[in-house]
């Protein structure tokens, strides 16, 4: 068999246990898959800045809380609102804010712009519980209506019914990793990494360094507003600490951290394996900062590349020993 | 004409005058090579003609047209490249995307998010040829990092040229590398900038001769003499400076 | 020819007040804790819990039972198994034909929202519980609740407090609330500096800058305009969670003049607050919910405590101890925590059993019963029997639930905290003091029900016309 | 001096004991950045450690002036021995590790601190010699607050005679604000960094030994003190001892005055100022460096 032919088919089986997961493992954990995605496209878009980018946000939650206050407030206030616009308007907050914030953070990297994002941050979090009256406060803003997936006089499918809801969360989240994927692949992606490593140059190759990275950010921002618009329609709440708190900031740190900053796939690697621990630990002990602490302090001592790049490091060492001489170079 | 033209040019750090009144006038089609001692303002030069900087006093023409203060980018698409003295290359990347990356940057693809560019045909053929020239194609796939020194420097300073530029500046292009390579580089570098004006800043003498038409000697941010080679061989000032520094 | 009747209604009202309504409504309530049929507990350990499996009645104690707040977590899994170990030991309940145990299984929510939703949603969807009860924090309860209605599964409120979780647009069904509201508590303040203390007349607000900060303020300012229209409110201030510095604060109320600071803080902001006061040597009392707590008080003394004045949904007019069974149950709890219990449920915090934990424990005996009368785990049956139930609890009190939107109606104590040797008022068997080393409750006043009854969302339908008393 | 002034007077002292208080927290963490460019999560940790420290040494010796001498020390052992063990392994590779890593080593500590002391507040009280308060001209202040404002002066007295006079100073000096150029210096730079690592944590100590009898002593310690450190370092400029001692006063100040007259916007103001200050200079009011 080809390469190829293992791929398709390994894309169609994948295909086919997604299709057939909800039946299969049920509500539980059905929703366990939806919080799994929801949190790889925030870490994947948290890493299109951090491993594609070179820029380091401790404020991500900012975007991830405006998609959810977007959607959560449009399907609040406007009666009747349909799912998919519901999904848009809570991206366009995200969206909006990147705009605004774009002009200021392009032009800092490095440390500054990881603490001008914690800071915006921090002021959006107590703006939140601040502002009672639009936010809800701590409270945040729930059971606001779930509109149906609709096409008129076609189909109306119930969103609050678990697995209908897993279907819709698969197909957006799904689709946005993949356009960011699909991003990292085109001419624009190749300049993306440029600008992590080696804005200068970049500058000089005749390419805009501050205008590619409001574009990255600008995308970015509306992935991680994508995740959190479908966060707040999955728990049908979005608050402040659920979406704003730092702890939500530092989130996609760890989950890309853990998974391998410098692939694409690290961060939703990442994703699956703390939750995973996660749902141990939650069963198992109420030690929980130990549990977490421990694997940060354990993943940065004996990988600090995340688990990706451990097994690449496996693999090079394994071919290293068991390849003939000659042989051990990188397949092309 | 003058394809490059500095007017009164004067710049300073936190009140350190690094450069004072620098008139500079670069031919179409010459090779003009920049000397003088450490600390005489030859990279702060590069870096205000390039965009790097905006001077504190005086104006930049290039090709005739004003273009003091205006950004790297923007010069990069009026037609000027530039190599650094510190090795400046994409390390983490390939040989192959680093050259890419310049072909995209000279056919304007910058914000191209809806084509794979491996399904790019013209720009993968075209990267590989640039390869080729410059004898990397062993190397294609290579972590720029991992190049042997001379092949790093050789890759940066056809990166300054894969935007085919008609001005390029080449700071210090052969700084740090045994004879062999010198060799090597000053045979690259006079191969890719055929039909090119190059601004060069050089120690290494030997370069600067076999290769400069004219040379300006810059001292103390000053200009100090322009002239060919001969003339600046004989100029009294210019031993001067660089024996009594 | 109009004398005779007034004069009757005036002894009626008069033999109210007199005997309490407590008493007059305990007559009413469709069951109680009979402390003479709890089992021998001597037995019972905290850190070495009995916990059946198999065929069960399950609890799940959603609660942070990590981070900074795992305290929380500790106190209500005492309560919750504290009595589930009773109704074992007493051969656990009958429903569905069938005799089963009551299983208590911990669910950390870690004060995380989405956390919340996901463990909740486990205990519901896999460990299958019949009651999910909780929590700290009513924007956690809101969480509880919407799964509560989702999978059609009970939930019991025993310790969130506020009123807009069984509004209209929040309320759910399948959800109760046994504790008392954000607004009960302000009214009854208010009710009793304007109709029984009648002394201080300028107080000051200073709360949470939060949610439940300002609702509390909110039911203060309502119960002062009902109540005490005379008394001025000389400002109200709003500190950010977890407020390092209160001196700035204090400083100022300080200088205005106010009586009485009335506040809502919990820990460590209760204990920033009360500590930093009196090392100001700012003496005034506060009116307040949660600064309660023994280990707190001790830390400023019994100058630094007396005449503070403590809402309590647990207390007791005219001594703690009034029944053999109520001595009886006291000490089933407070021989254990002397002898048998290690850390960390050795501290002051578990001496008594009462305050907080007896009302926990309360609480959860009033759910058991209902099951019980249930008879059967079914939640539509549960529903049918808890609606309009009442039940009167170890210390008397009676606890009604009003059927139309899921909200206790009960009296409120106000508590004025006094010195060891004058505790002999509300700790009324020996050693006749709570705590030696700090002040503690002294006289306890009743706030009758129907002056605080918890606030009615008439937008609700099924509320419509109802009165708040719920008829 | 009328109720009024003194009503303001004494707020002013309220912010300077806080913001005395802050620095003394927030000058470990500017300098451990300055030097090893990490920004120490878990810095905070370490002050609540030597909180809890106190109040095991207040236990076994009934002496606050013993504790503030030990606790502090034996939170800088620990704070020497993660640097040693654990960050000093993970220097190269880069920042974003270590950063994680001080995320980690706050975790542990707060589950360790939760183990030994269990999850309730702890009673630390004012020792017996400053309890009260002193009356000065209708001015009413606790004589704590003043002992609180009085060490910190005389502790960065030490610090600054320690670094200003003494040759070890000059190269943390340089060493903080030029990681680059000590290596240039011929000097144990391993050594250097556990030095200044552990005088960080001591410094952190004292903090918390020192707020122990006005704040409460529980697991949730260091996230308070930690969020406002962390805003200071920032916005002083990071590696800036000077920027943190202003901005620390700024914060304190801003604190009292702000409950005072605007008290509605108290809990954002802070983060406005942040805000502010980054949107118009990223690199904090005296930073520099990337």
């Amino acid at each position: 068999m080809t390469r190829r032919a293992v791929r398709w088919l390994a894309g169609v089986a994948a295909l086919a246990v997604l299709l057939a997961y909800p039946s299969l493992f049920g509500i539980y954990f059905t929703n366990s898959f939806v919080t799994f995605g929801i949190f790889a496209l925030y870490a994947v878009s948290f890493n299109l800045l951090l491993g594609f980018t070179g820029l380091l946000s401790f404020g991500h939650a900012m975007f991830f809380g405006a998609g959810g206050y977007g959607t959560a407030l449009a399907l609040t206030h406007l009666k009747g609102l349909p799912l998919l616009p519901a999904l848009a308007l809570g991206v366009a907050a995200a969206l909006a804010l990147g705009v605004l914030l774009a002009p200021l953070m392009v032009r800092i990297s490095g440390t500054a712009f990881a603490m001008l994002h914690l800071a915006f941050g921090q002021l959006m979090y107590v703006l939140a519980l601040k502002l009672r009256t639009i936010t809800g406060g701590e409270d945040g803003i729930g059971g606001f209506p779930i509109p149906p997936f609709s096409v008129p006089g076609v189909l109306s499918v119930d969103m609050k019914t678990p697995a209908n809801f897993y279907y819709f969360a698969v197909a957006v989240l799904g689709f946005s990793v993949f356009a960011l994927w699909f991003v990292t692949k085109t001419p624009f992606g190749c300049v993306m990494v440029g600008v992590r490593d080696n804005p200068n140059r970049v500058a000089y190759l005749g390419f805009r360094v501050p205008h590619t990275k409001a574009v990255v950010y600008l995308l970015a921002a509306g992935s991680a507003g994508v995740a959190g618009s479908v966060f707040a329609m999955f728990q049908n709440l979005v608050s402040a600490d659920g979406a704003l708190h730092v702890f939500v900031s530092f989130a996609p740190v760890q989950l890309t951290m853990i998974g391998g900053v410098g692939s694409f796939f690290g961060p939703i690697l990442g994703s699956a394996i703390f939750g995973v621990i996660s749902e141990l630990t939650s069963r198992y002990t109420e030690r929980v900062e130990l549990v977490s602490g421990a694997i940060l302090i354990l993943v940065i001592m004996y990988a600090p590349l995340g688990v990706i790049g451990m097994w690449h490091a496996a693999r090079a060492r394994a071919r290293a020993r068991f390849a003939p001489r000659g042989a051990a170079e990188p397949a092309r | 004409m003058n394809v490059l033209e500095t007017r009164d040019l004067s710049h300073d750090f936190d009140g350190l005058q690094v450069l004072s009144h620098v008139e500079l006038g670069v031919r179409r089609g010459e090779r003009h090579a920049i000397i003088g001692p450490n600390g005489a303002g030859k990279t702060t030069l590069f870096n205000i003609v390039t965009g790097t900087y905006t001077p504190r006093g005086g104006r930049v023409l290039f090709r005739g047209q004003d273009v003091t203060g205006a950004g790297p980018h923007a010069l990069v698409r009026l037609g000027m490249g530039r190599s650094f003295q510190i090795t400046s290359t994409f390390s983490r990347l390939s040989t192959f995307e680093n050259i890419r990356m310049g072909i995209l940057g000279r056919r304007g693809i910058r914000f191209n998010l809806l084509r794979r560019v491996a399904a790019m045909p013209d720009v993968t053929r075209e990267a590989e040829e640039v390869l080729r020239r410059i004898n990397l194609t062993a190397e294609r796939d290579l972590p720029a990092s991992l190049l042997s020194y001379g092949k790093h420097r050789a890759l940066e300073i056809s990166l300054a040229m894969t935007t085919d530029p008609e001005l390029v500046l080449l700071d210090e292009p052969t700084a740090g590398m045994s004879r062999d390579e010198t060799k090597t580089a000053v045979e690259l570098i006079r191969r890719l900038t055929e039909g090119r004006t190059v601004v060069i800043i050089e120690h290494d003498m030997d370069v600067v001769f076999s290769l400069a038409d004219r040379i300006t000697v810059l001292h103390h941010g000053e200009i100090l003499a322009t002239g060919a080679p001969e003339e600046i061989k004989a100029n009294r000032a210019v031993k001067d400076a660089y024996l009594g520094d | 020819m109009n004398l005779p009747r007034q004069a009757l209604t005036l002894v009626v009202l008069a033999s109210l007040l007199l005997f309490g309504v407590a008493d007059a409504q305990a007559a009413q309530a469709k069951a109680a804790f009979d402390p003479d049929k709890m089992a021998d507990m001597s037995d019972f350990d905290p850190n070495k819990p009995v916990i059946p499996t198999g065929d069960t009645i399950k609890i799940a104690v959603v609660a942070s039972f990590s981070g900074p707040a795992a305290v929380v977590g500790q106190i209500y899994f005492i309560s919750v198994q504290w009595a589930a170990h009773d109704i074992n030991k007493r051969g656990g309940i009958m429903v569905d034909g069938k005799r089963k145990l009551v299983e208590v299984i911990k669910a950390n929510h870690a004060s995380q929202p989405a956390e919340t939703k996901k463990v909740a949603e486990r205990m519901v969807l896999q460990e299958k519980v019949n009651v999910l009860w909780g929590t700290d924090g009513s924007h956690l309860m809101k969480i509880i609740n919407q799964v509560a209605d989702k999978y059609k599964v009970i939930a019991q409120s025993a310790s969130a407090l506020s009123d807009e979780l069984y509004d209209t647009t929040n309320f759910s069904r399948y959800s109760f609330m046994s504790s008392f509201s954000t607004e009960q508590i302000g009214r009854a303040i208010g009710f009793y500096y304007g109709k029984i203390r009648k002394k201080e007349k300028k107080f000051y607000i200073l709360g949470q800058d939060y949610l439940f900060g300002h609702s509390l303020a909110d039911g203060f300012k309502k119960g002062l305009k009902e109540y005490y229209p005379e008394a001025t409110l000389l400002g109200e201030d709003y500190h950010p969670l977890f407020m390092k510095d209160f001196a700035p604060y204090l400083q100022k109320i300080k200088a205005s003049g106010a009586e009485v600071i009335f506040t809502g803080d919990w820990i460590p902001d209760a204990e920033n607050l009360l500590v930093q006061a009196r090392q100001m040597g700012i003496k005034l009392p506060f009116a307040n919910l949660f600064l309660d707590e023994p280990n707190m008080l001790h830390r400023v003394g019994v100058d630094g405590t007396t005449g503070l004045v403590h809402v309590s949904q647990y207390g007791a007019e005219g001594g703690a101890f009034k029944t053999p069974g109520q001595i009886k149950a006291y000490k089933a709890w407070n021989t254990l925590w002397k002898t048998k219990w290690g850390p960390p449920y050795n501290t002051r915090l578990y001496e008594h059993g009462t305050g907080n934990i007896g009302s926990y424990i309360q609480q959860t005996y009033w759910l058991l019963s209902v099951i019980e009368r249930a008879g059967s785990t079914d939640p539509e049956k549960i529903i049918k029997v808890w609606e309009n139930d009442s039940y009167q609890l170890l210390n008397g009190k009676v606890l009604t639930m009003r059927s139309c939107d899921h909200k206790a109606i009960q009296d409120l104590h106000v508590e004025e905290y006094v010195p060891p040797a004058k505790q002999r008022e509300s700790f009324n068997i020996p050693p006749y003091f709570w705590y030696e080393g700090t002040s503690s409750v002294g006289p306890s006043v009743a706030i009758p029900a129907r002056y605080v009854l918890p606030k009615m969302d008439k937008s609700l339908a099924r509320c419509k016309d109802k009165s708040e008393a719920g008829e | 001096m009328d109720p009024t002034t003194a009503m303001y007077v004494a707020q002013g002292l309220h912010g300077l004991a806080y913001g005395m208080l802050l620095f003394l927290v927030a000058s470990g963490l500017t300098m451990v950045f300055g030097m090893m460019g990490i920004l120490n999560i878990a810095h905070a940790s370490f002050f609540m450690l030597a909180a809890y420290f106190s109040y095991q040494v207040l236990a076994f010796t009934g002496s606050f002036w013993l504790a503030l001498l030990l606790a502090p020390v034996a939170a800088a052992l620990v704070g020497v021995l993660c640097e040693r063990f654990l960050l000093r392994r993970t220097h190269a590779f880069g920042h974003l590790g270590e950063l994680i890593l001080t995320v980690g080593i706050s975790l542990v500590i707060l589950e360790g601190v939760k183990v030994f002391w269990g999850t309730e507040s702890l009673p630390i009280h004012v020792p017996p010699l400053l309890e009260g308060r002193l009356a000065l001209g209708g001015l009413d202040y606790p004589i704590y607050r003043l002992f609180v404002i009085g060490l910190a002066l005389v502790v960065l007295g030490v610090l600054a005679a320690v670094l200003y006079t003494t040759r070890l100073g000059m190269v943390v000096r340089a060493a903080v604000s030029d990681a680059g150029m000590v290596n240039a210096l011929g000097i144990n730079v391993p050594l250097l960094f556990m030095f200044v690592f552990g005088m960080g944590t001591w410094l952190a100590g004292v903090a918390g030994v020192a707020i122990a009898p006005i704040l409460t002593v529980f697991p949730g310690l260091a996230d308070q003190m930690g969020m406002d450190a962390f805003v200071v370092v920032v916005t002083g400029g990071l590696g800036s001892l000077w920027g943190a001692f202003l901005v620390s006063l700024i914060l304190g100040e801003l604190n009292s005055y702000g409950v005072q007259f605007v008290s509605q916007l108290a809990p954002v103001l802070m983060f406005l100022f942040m805000a502010i200050v980054l949107a118009i200079k990223p690199m904090g009011l005296f930073g520099e460096r990337e």
